[in-house]
């Protein structure tokens, strides 16, 4: 088993997603560089935060275009469980696997804190091994992470159960206070249709570790890890 | 020492149905400053692009819809002009 | 274009008639109009600390733990063990920032993080202190001090949060002094093997020299000089002389500098911050006692039609000059294409000791390096103290109603909760930290040398305005509190100078009582001054802004148990006071804010109660008695008591007890006497704490416990309660409101 | 809702001599998708405001130096539009 962890010019929370990986779980990863054309010989892709070719336009909008975006999407296309965490969750919009975006936070202002999710699938790799309900800690850090998509394909997501975490309060209630960026319904974290790609704003990279005040980003990682390991024996 | 170039504005605006949070800011703003009679504010993106022979006017429409806009949250609008000279 | 030099344009290049003389003499000739400006950078404040070299002498800047000393080059270099080091420092962008707060701060954080890796570092950590003029209420001059401070966080937010290096300190005061002339002081830190440590010299006669980064502007024509100068309406018109940053760009010259260098094929490497091209070259020349020659012609252009004079003084951001030993050329190409970077092999190191310049093979420049670099002349500018501040007559002070003071202090932007500004910086990134902003001092834990760090930033300038050398004594002795209240054992400083125009005897009186005092408590205190910078003419149309020795401290912790954060934690805790009660009142925020008087002597500092009751909390908490420790400081006991009960994740009461005071109760809450740290215990080690304290002969007393949802603070004759949720909204969220009240965006 | 509204476009560019690196980043993404013959791209600010009853032409010129745009970097330029159908 490999799972990849892209590094795109920009992206500055590579190395804490390879670490979390690696150091955290002692599973095998490795960097792979944006001007990659495959992701073949990994079972796995991690799409890392940062400010992959400087944001610049809409975060995410140029690294769309990178070779190894395009094989992403077809790995992706093809079953593969791929997870973007916060600009790698704005990289998956704007490629189109994911539905929606992620606009400028309500508040105007780059939101650093830690947050509470909660968990509202278990049906994705990433998820798997979470109870429905529990709730999460990890940070936030973004300035354009409030999630939007029309009325029309909320109300798909909701049916087909393609929310994956929601902001909440420490009691589990999904509140205005609880909700850092204005997403709407206080979405954190999405899933495809097919289920095997997952993207969220808030950082489990940055949450597996006891002295950084939580350990709880470790079970997306172990899920996955756990996903695969099945996926293998079948 | 630029040859006549071909110039190119596109106007990338957020959608009515996404809230604009700078948009209100700044009416905020301008109501503080005494510019009271100010209804609504929409911000968006101007670009101005230079081209050395003109792109397709089809190609042009696919960037601004693939790349410079997304589709999800903005409209865009594409102005040309002949000359550099605006 | 042939610019004739008369008397008017020597001036222009702020240079006096002595220095062009000089200029003469080490020519042997005329300078041409390039040259000209080239001793113009070279010899303004901000290059050469013409003023103030003499005063910065006086640091004490060697230690065992010491690998680079200040001044030998970029930044200094500190051991901390297991064959890692740290290289740290602080700059300011004091000037650019009144004139466009956000890409003048951006620019800031730039110019330090390069100042870093060019030693073969890579940064980890950035703190930030900043200084602005009031916030509240709605005077045009309020709002664009508002509108300054929104500028400026959002500034070092964009440069810091997308180059991924996380801001987990610093400070912020507000002040009528620094109205139209904030201060942006920007501290990085980052590490490094002790065998990766690398210079700026150009070694090796014949070794290509490269350009790599971006390419070169007319933007920031002269900011040096720009710094050098003080800020008048026309700075608006300074247009050229603000940056502008791209901290993509940044990263990528990170990313790809540290790979180079750790190909080993670097001979030198230099950052191009104030000054340029020109600085680079005539610096690493000196430092290698060698020559430079380069072409201009060869130098990556951003716009077309640069003259020389331009290209040299150009204050682009983003770029380096690398000198690689000859043979290793294709490194350099491999890295730089990988990142997308522009670079391109400019010229050679020579022997001959001179600074070469040419454009399109006509030389333009020729000056010997050494003594562009290093023989800028020295001054000893005139020093007029002013008369010493009187102590505080206490009777002069009126009563008020304390419970409302106390409130009153906690909402002032200086004292209130700084999360309105820490929010926006990303503090998480690099998964390292362990004491996020919001207590003394934040820890950060490198992975890669598997090593707690400490750091932290202070000054209290009105001190300094009423006893400069007091003040600044305090502002060490403090930043040492925070870190060993954090459980950290202080390494070293750096310290950034911000003072008015240095000609007018009064604030030239001001800069050397304060370095004195910084260099006699950093001696005191075991700290080194590993490097800093100074930054005059902070000015404004009245006057110049209070002296502000900004004071960066860096500690160590050895173990992962000893870290500390400043908040109570669990009800029935025991609360004791380590140091004295004290009285102290003059120059207090209480006496500034309360009864509106920014007056009297600063409280004084006795160097051995320092020490002694920093070694006994440093000793409590390694034998792991303390659960929550915090030094007092602005606001004093009242403050320091609140803050203990608001400022962790949950909030919780305390009862503080003192007995039988002969004194006035507001001479216990507010007086802002040093030397004093409040921390909580369990209440079977209050035995044991008692023990240590008393062993190490320092006053200490038993205040109360901790719990309930009020902070009750009681003497024989009075009782005083607040409701702490009150105090967490009071101070929580006053710059909050502060900043809705106005524009910013 | 909206009766026969005053639009008003303002335009933030960056100066010329003053560096624009999302418009770079923009350009490069521009050839990378096929656009290659573009020579230079800037990327400013497009505010469209409404105004109730139509401010004074000072008054605007001065919001528009003051708060909309920072003379130091930017250049602003103003278009009156009669009515809201733009
Ligand atoms: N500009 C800033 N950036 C980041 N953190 C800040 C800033 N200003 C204050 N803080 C944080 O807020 C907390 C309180 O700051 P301060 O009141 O200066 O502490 P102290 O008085 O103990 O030095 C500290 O953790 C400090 O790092
Ligand atoms: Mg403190």
């Amino acid at each position: 088993m490999k799972i990849a962890v892209i590094q795109f010019p920009g992206s500055n929370c590579d190395q804490d997603c390879l670490r979390a990986l690696t150091d955290g779980l002692h599973v095998p990863a490795e960097y792979l560089w944006h001007k990659e054309t495959s992701v073949f010989g990994f079972d796995a892709v991690v799409l890392p935060g940062g400010f992959s070719y400087g944001d610049y336009l809409r975060c995410g909008a140029i690294a769309r275009f990178s070779p190894i975006v395009k094989a992403i999407v077809r790995a992706a296309n093809d079953g593969m469980p791929v997870i973007g965490i916060c600009n790698g969750f704005q990289i998956l919009c704007e490629a189109g696997l994911l539905p929606g975006a992620l606009i400028r936070n309500q508040s105007l202002h780059f939101v650093c804190q830690p947050v509470w999710l909660r968990v509202e699938t278990d049906e994705t790799p990433f998820t798997a091994k979470l109870d429905k309900e529990r709730l999460l800690r990890m940070p936030v850090a973004h300035g354009e992470g409030s999630y939007f998509v029309e009325p029309a394909t909320l109300a798909k997501l909701q049916s087909k159960r393609q929310v994956v975490f929601r902001y909440v309060d420490e009691s589990g209630k999904s509140t205005r206070e609880s909700n850092p960026n204005g997403s709407m319904l206080n979405i954190a974290g999405i899933c495809n249709e097919a289920r095997n790609v997952v993207g969220m704003m808030p950082h489990p990279d940055r949450a597996w570790d006891r002295r950084l005040g939580s350990e709880d980003g470790k079970l997306l990682f172990e899920s996955l890890v756990g996903s695969l390991e099945s996926a293998v024996t079948l | 020492m630029v040859g006549a170039l071909m110039k190119v504005h596109v106007i990338v605006m957020p959608k009515q149905s996404v809230l604009d949070p700078q948009g209100v800011a700044v009416r905020n703003a301008l109501k503080e400053v005494g510019l009271d009679t100010v209804e609504s504010v929409r911000v968006g993106k101007f670009l101005e692009l230079e081209f050395r022979t003109p792109p397709s006017e089809m190609k042009l429409e696919e960037v601004c819809r693939d790349l410079l806009s997304n589709p999800v949250i903005e409209d865009y609008t594409i102005q040309y002009h002949s000359t550099a000279d605006s | 274009m042939v610019t004739q030099l008369t008397p008017e344009v020597v001036r222009d290049h702020g240079l006096s008639e002595m220095e062009y003389e000089r200029i003469r003499a080490i020519l042997g000739r005329d300078p041409n109009f390039t040259e000209l400006g080239v001793f113009s950078v070279m010899w303004s404040e901000h290059c050469s600390y013409k003023n103030t070299r003499l005063e910065l002498r006086k640091f004490p800047t060697t230690g065992p733990k010491i690998l680079v000393q200040a001044g030998e080059e970029n930044a200094g270099v500190v051991d901390i063990g297991g064959g890692w080091a740290v290289a740290f420092k602080m700059e300011s962008h004091n000037h650019p920032s009144a004139v466009e707060p956000f890409q003048g701060a951006a620019t800031g954080v730039g110019g330090i993080i390069r100042d870093i890796f060019t030693m073969g570092a890579r940064p980890v950590l950035l703190l930030d202190s900043l200084r602005f003029g009031p916030i509240q209420g709605n005077t045009a001059a309020v709002k664009k001090n508002r509108r300054l401070f929104a500028g400026v966080v959002a500034g070092i937010s964009h440069y810091g949060n997308c180059v991924g290096i996380p801001t987990i300190g610093g400070e912020v005061y507000f002040d009528e002094s620094y109205e139209g002339n904030p201060l942006v002081n920007v501290f990085c830190l980052g590490i490094l093997r002790h065998e990766q440590i690398a210079r700026g010299a150009a070694k090796g006669v014949g070794n290509p020299v490269f350009y790599v980064g971006s390419e070169t502007g007319r933007d920031g024509l002269a900011g040096a000089a720009f710094a050098s100068r003080d800020l008048t309406e026309e700075s608006k018109e300074d247009r050229p002389a603000v940056q502008v940053g791209d901290p993509f760009k940044g990263k990528l010259l990170l990313e790809a500098c540290l790979e180079l260098l750790a190909s080993g094929c670097v001979a030198g490497i230099q950052d191009m911050g104030a000054a340029g091209l020109t600085c680079s070259t005539c610096e690493t020349a000196s430092r290698g006692g060698t020559g430079v020659q380069i072409d201009l012609a060869l130098v990556p252009q951003r716009e077309p039609g640069m003259t020389a004079y331009e290209i040299l003084l150009s204050e682009s951001q983003e770029r380096m000059l690398i000198i690689v030993q000859r043979g290793q050329e294709a490194k350099v190409k491999e890295v730089f294409e990988k990142w997308d970077l522009p670079y391109a092999l400019v010229g050679e190191v020579t022997d001959d000791g001179m600074m070469r310049v040419l454009n399109h093979r006509r030389m333009e420049v020729e000056i010997p390096a050494a003594k562009l670099a290093d023989d800028a002349p020295v001054y000893e500018r005139e020093a007029i103290g002013c008369q010493a501040a009187p102590e505080l007559r206490i009777e002069d002070v009126p009563m008020v109603d304390l419970q409302t003071s106390l409130v009153q202090l906690l909402a002032h932007p200086t004292i209130a909760s700084k999360n309105w500004v820490f929010r926006q910086y990303d503090h998480t990134v690099r998964a390292g930290t362990v004491v996020p902003p919001g207590s003394d001092a934040a820890v950060f834990y490198v992975r890669e040398a598997d090593k707690y760090l400490a750091a932290t930033t202070d000054c209290n300038s009105l001190y300094c305005k009423l006893d400069p050398r007091e003040g600044a004594r305090i502002a060490v002795a403090e930043a040492a509190r925070n870190l060993v209240c954090s459980g950290a054992t202080p390494l070293a400083v750096t310290d950034n100078l911000n003072f008015g125009n240095p000609y007018r005897p009064e604030n030239f009186w001001q800069l050397r009582e304060s370095v004195e005092g910084l260099a006699e408590a950093c001696r005191r205190f075991g700290t080194p001054v590993t490097g800093g910078n100074v930054s005059l003419y902070n000015q404004n149309p009245t006057g110049a802004i209070d002296p502000t020795p900004t004071v960066g401290m860096v500690g160590i912790i050895d173990e992962e148990r000893w870290i500390t954060r400043q908040h109570f934690r669990d009800e029935a805790d025991v609360i004791y006071l380590i140091g004295p009660v004290g009285r102290e009142m003059g120059a207090s925020q209480y006496l500034a804010i309360v009864h509106g008087r920014k007056e009297c002597l600063p409280p004084r500092l006795s160097y051995d109660l320092e020490l002694g009751v920093q070694a006994v909390v440093l000793d409590l908490i390694q034998r792991g008695l303390v659960k929550s420790a915090h030094d007092c400081s602005e606001g004093g006991l009242g403050v320091a008591l609140a803050e203990c009960c608001i400022s962790g994740e949950r909030r919780i009461g305390a009862l503080a007890r003192f007995g039988h005071w002969p004194y006035r109760l507001d001479q216990i809450l507010f007086n802002e006497s040093q030397s004093r740290v409040i921390i909580s215990v369990r209440p079977e080690d209050a035995g044991a704490t008692e023990a240590v304290c008393a062993a190490a002969e320092i006053p200490f007393g038993r205040l109360g416990e901790v719990g309930g949802s009020d902070l009750v603070v009681c003497t024989e004759q009075q009782t005083l309660r607040w409701d702490v949720a009150q105090l967490h909204q009071a101070w929580y969220f006053s710059i909050e409101r502060a900043m809705e009240s106005g524009f910013e965006f």
